[in-house]
């Protein structure tokens, strides 16, 4: 269930070039929340609250870690929040991922600041004991982040569009030459999300959607996605963040 | 609780403040915050005679103490809410009150006259101003002797008070006013929405993909002072002052400005539980200024 | 320098910034912080017929990300401005737009016809909108024959182009473009400010002694960019954009919505500095967003 | 010269119910301001400046203090900074009390949060070896500020308007019965200054007024006063906020 939580931030970094890694503690939504689930947090001087996907949890240091990107005015505002300062989110907020008891090797095919959802179901899958390989395409070498841990959960490609540093071009080049896998997760740009299940069409997915927000929780119809079939449409605050690949029109 | 109460045509209002259309969907998510009894009233989102998908995505943005919106009036239809939503809403302690909204003047009294078989909505609130629907609903809104033909059509087919939202996008919103109230309507509901637009840098396009937006929140609440200003003193029906609504002292600016009731629309977006902590205040605020009750403020501002 | 430099009818102009009427007084302040050479123009403070003391005070309310104000058009009248200010701006290299008010149709066409007399005035900006005078300057602002015709006045009157200035005040403000354009209009102007009011808790009454204000400041950017972007569409004259601009961005969403030109207002209040800053900042903004000149971006936003 | 400057805060302490004294450092207000003038201050989220007196200035520790009361907003958000901090500034602005070389014994009359600015003048007045009197009205004993600093420069009378410290009622109930002097300066709320100017009509008097402000620096016709005489009006911001008792109508 959807708290107001006030959280406190244990710290603030910068882990690429304008990413921001944000730890943040607070006993209920690091005790409930999912993968694929976000937080939705007020930033003093907006009038909307910014959605921020859960990158990682720890129930043992009550924390949930948060990395997002400075590209607008909320974002950068966000970035000169300090530790010791307080937040005010709604969270742990949305579906997120599905998971399958059957899978024992899943794809996680994350884009820039898509990738840090996958990262807390990559955690949870490998402690599921599931094999997890990780394609993750940046920009450009200074936008990579998280290698190391993906590597940590199982093999890892990265892949810049400049080719600065490990593969070249974007992730739908390589996912061609994977080994077998039974699922795939994907988070990233809609661009990317339209390659990845064109491609993997007969493959099993989920991927994880964005769009502007004005509640967040599911009362406003801001943030509408048509589906595939009858039903016409879901709200991807409420109903997703995360749906089945064949669900919805992309 | 006297002290908060207010009395208007098929509402018994146990505080003035109510969340305002579109803004609450049909009060399920905001039901996992706080008891909805809580409310004087909640007013739920548009309904029209079908279901609606209404615009493409993106739909909402931001501005300088506001923000945009461009929903395009999505909902169940009239039909589906009588059946699913209502029902619910109407397990709370609470008055309901029904948007209506169309794009012909069959539709509109299509579904006045659908609500008409809820046992459980109060009064209607007559949506001529929704600025984001193209098949005609806007010239409702800004036409005043088309504002009172719907008004009338409507009144002729519902049981139910009709409070008339206004939109703030004309030259003349007394004209309006009074020419709903000749036509028949019980109250008035303003503001709605100022048209206004966000050009995305990058893309170089508006960034809404309906182009334009309504605007909301604080950056609009002196537009609806002085409309509800200007507004009160030249009818007699009582009006439901909404923009910009973030506080109890601004719940105070609206009644003196001769609003009966207060409704609060984007500030739900930042703080979901922001009309509940507007009930707790207002006792606070009405006692700072000097009044002993919501009623006694009323008007106040209205120079005599 | 090319790089920002616009021509406008009567306007050569280094760069698209100029100060906003009535928020730069004649340019004297300012020139204590910088050097007014600087600026692609100069937009004066209103001038009528004779002097006028303007509006009780308080003039000026604090609003969300705006302000509202209601000086009344205080000015020394044109003869004196043409006699003690507009010599004082002619000493700096940039362009003179004088602010054409009045209450009466001759009032305008004499303030117009003063201004032939002084050579430096590049152009005039006819102030139809002024929402703060009560003789009667408000309805050439709101219905469209009565702007034509104050239009026609003018410009029969005047040697200078002439920039129409609209208010926002309105149902259709393109039916307002249109009928300045034909009636003779060099350019518009737009937007002015939004009629609104505040409320004096305290008090109990409006906190302005006119009691009505006009809306200014970020709050009512997003207004203005959706009716230039309607406007600009519909007429072949250029448009000076305004409203809320505080930052190149915002110029650059001007432009893009069909602005010509951009002038400041309410900002130079907070920041004095405010519009050669953003004459600095403008070459690095629009190369961030791939333009290689101010012409370039023009219009560039709007549908094709 | 108004300039635009940074002041770094260095203390900010409340003294008085709900009034902060705050003292800012820069070189150059410091070495230029004098009595009667105010700085206009900027406070982050709200889009006009808060005009707030200087009520002294220190030209060894460059530093400037002001007093201000908590009224709204801006002021609220203003107490809220702490040393360390910057603040942006317009200032010195305004023309400042005019000081007569003849005088010789001077009084000082000050309602609330109009006591700050004769305190910088009285400071001067001392200096120059004028005799001070002060009168300074306050709404409570809790009010009260600044009363040893005014006694170290002469003779001080507290009036509260509830009794609860000095005298009882307003300032003008107790300036019939003072000794001589030459000339008063008074800063206060209109209804004091009327009472005050109406009482000392055969006095020669200068009164320093507040208005709502835009600009601040003379361009928008925000602060106009109409005047006694034939020349219409004074901008407050520019022309005052010190004028004489009798060229202004209150
Ligand atoms: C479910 C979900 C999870 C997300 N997770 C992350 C994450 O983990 N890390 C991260 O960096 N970003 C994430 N985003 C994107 C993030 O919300 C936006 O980058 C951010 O809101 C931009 O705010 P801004 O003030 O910097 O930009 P501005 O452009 O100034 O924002 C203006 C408005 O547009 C909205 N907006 C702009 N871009 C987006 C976008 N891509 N998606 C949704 N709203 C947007 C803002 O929320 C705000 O309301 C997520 C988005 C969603 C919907
Ligand atoms: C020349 C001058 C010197 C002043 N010196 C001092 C001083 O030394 N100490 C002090 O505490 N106060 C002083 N004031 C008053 C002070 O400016 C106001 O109390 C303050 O602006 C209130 O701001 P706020 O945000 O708290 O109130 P709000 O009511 O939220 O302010 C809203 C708007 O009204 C304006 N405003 C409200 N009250 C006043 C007022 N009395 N005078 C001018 N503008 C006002 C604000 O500046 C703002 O623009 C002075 C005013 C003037 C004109
Ligand atoms: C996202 C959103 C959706 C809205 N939908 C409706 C609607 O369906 N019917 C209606 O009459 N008003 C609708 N409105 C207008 C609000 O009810 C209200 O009149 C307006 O937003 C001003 O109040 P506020 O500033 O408190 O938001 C909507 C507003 C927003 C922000
Ligand atoms: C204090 C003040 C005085 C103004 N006086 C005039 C005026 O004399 N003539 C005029 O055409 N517009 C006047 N305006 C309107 C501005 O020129 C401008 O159109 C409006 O403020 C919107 O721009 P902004 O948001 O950048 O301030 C005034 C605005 C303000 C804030
Ligand atoms: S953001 Fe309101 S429904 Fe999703
Ligand atoms: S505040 Fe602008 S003239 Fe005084």
């Amino acid at each position: 269930m959807i708290k107001k939580e006030k959280v406190v931030i244990r710290a603030s970094e910068s882990i690429a070039l304008d990413t921001i890694e944000m730890v943040l503690e607070n006993v209920y939504i690091s005790e409930t929340a999912i993968p694929g689930q976000f937080l939705h947090i007020y930033v003093d001087r907006h009038t909307l609250r910014r959605p921020i996907s859960i990158a990682d949890v720890n129930r043992e240091t009550k924390t949930i870690t948060v990395l997002f990107k400075k590209l607008g005015s909320g974002t950068n505002r966000l970035a000169d929040y300090h530790p010791g300062m307080m937040l005010d989110v709604l969270g742990p907020s949305g579906n997120g991922f599905r998971i399958n008891r059957e899978d024992s090797t899943v794809l996680l095919i994350g884009g820039g600041i898509g990738v840090p959802p996958l990262y807390n179901l990559g955690k949870t899958l490998a402690e599921q004991g599931k094999n997890i390989i990780s394609v993750l395409g940046f920009q450009s070498k200074e936008h990579v982040f998280y290698e190391q841990e993906f590597q940590r959960l199982g093999e890892t490609i990265i892949v810049t569009n400049d080719g600065s540093y490990g593969e070249t071009g974007f992730v739908t080049d390589v996912i061609d030459s994977l080994r077998e896998y039974d699922c795939y997760y994907s988070c990233g740009p809609i661009p990317m999300l339209q390659a990845v299940t064109n491609r993997l069409q007969t493959k099993k997915g989920y991927i994880s959607l964005e769009e502007r927000m004005g509640c967040g929780v599911g009362a406003c119809f801001a943030c509408v996605i048509p589906t595939v079939g009858e039903d016409g449409y879901r709200k991807i605050c409420k109903d997703g963040p995360v749906f089945s690949a064949e669900e919805v029109k992309l | 609780m006297s002290q908060l109460s207010v009395e208007l045509p098929g509402l018994q209002l146990k505080n003035p403040i109510m969340p305002a259309s579109g803004c609450f969907g049909f009060g399920r998510e905001y039901s996992q915050f706080y008891d909805l009894s809580k409310l004087g009233a909640v007013i739920m989102k548009a309904a029209t005679g079908t279901e609606r998908y209404g615009n493409n995505t993106p739909r909402v943005a931001e501005t300088s103490s506001g923000m945009l919106n461009a929903i395009g009036l999505q909902n169940p239809g009239v039909d589906k809410i009588i059946a699913n939503e209502v029902p619910f809403l109407a397990k709370y302690d609470t008055q309901i009150i029904a948007n209506v909204a169309g794009s012909t003047l069959e539709e509109y009294e299509n579904v006045a006259a659908a609500f008409n078989e809820s046992k459980h909505v109060h009064a209607l609130e007559l949506n001529i101003s929704c600025p984001n629907v193209k098949e005609g609903g806007i010239q409702f809104g800004t036409d005043p002797s088309m504002a009172a033909r719907v008004t009338e059509v409507v009144k002729r087919a519902s049981n139910l008070p009709v409070y008339v939202k206004l939109s703030p996008n004309v030259s003349n919103i007394v004209a309006m006013a009074k020419a709903v109230e000749s036509a028949g309507a019980d109250g008035l509901s303003m503001i709605n929405t100022i048209t206004g637009m966000q050009i995305h840098l990058s893309s170089k396009k508006p960034l809404l993909a309906n182009k334009t937006g309504g605007l909301s929140g604080p950056a609009i609440k002196p537009v609806a002072i002085r409309m509800i200003y200007e507004v009160s003193q030249q009818v007699t029906i009582p009006i439901i002052g909404m923009g910009g609504v973030t506080n109890a002292e601004d719940v105070l600016e609206f009644l003196l400005a001769g609003a009966s009731a207060v409704a609060v629309g984007t500030a739900n977006f930042q703080n979901p539980f922001v009309c509940v902590e507007i009930i707790d205040e207002l006792p606070k605020v009405l006692q700072r200024y000097g009044f002993s009750s919501v009623k006694d403020v009323i008007g106040k501002g209205v120079s005599v």
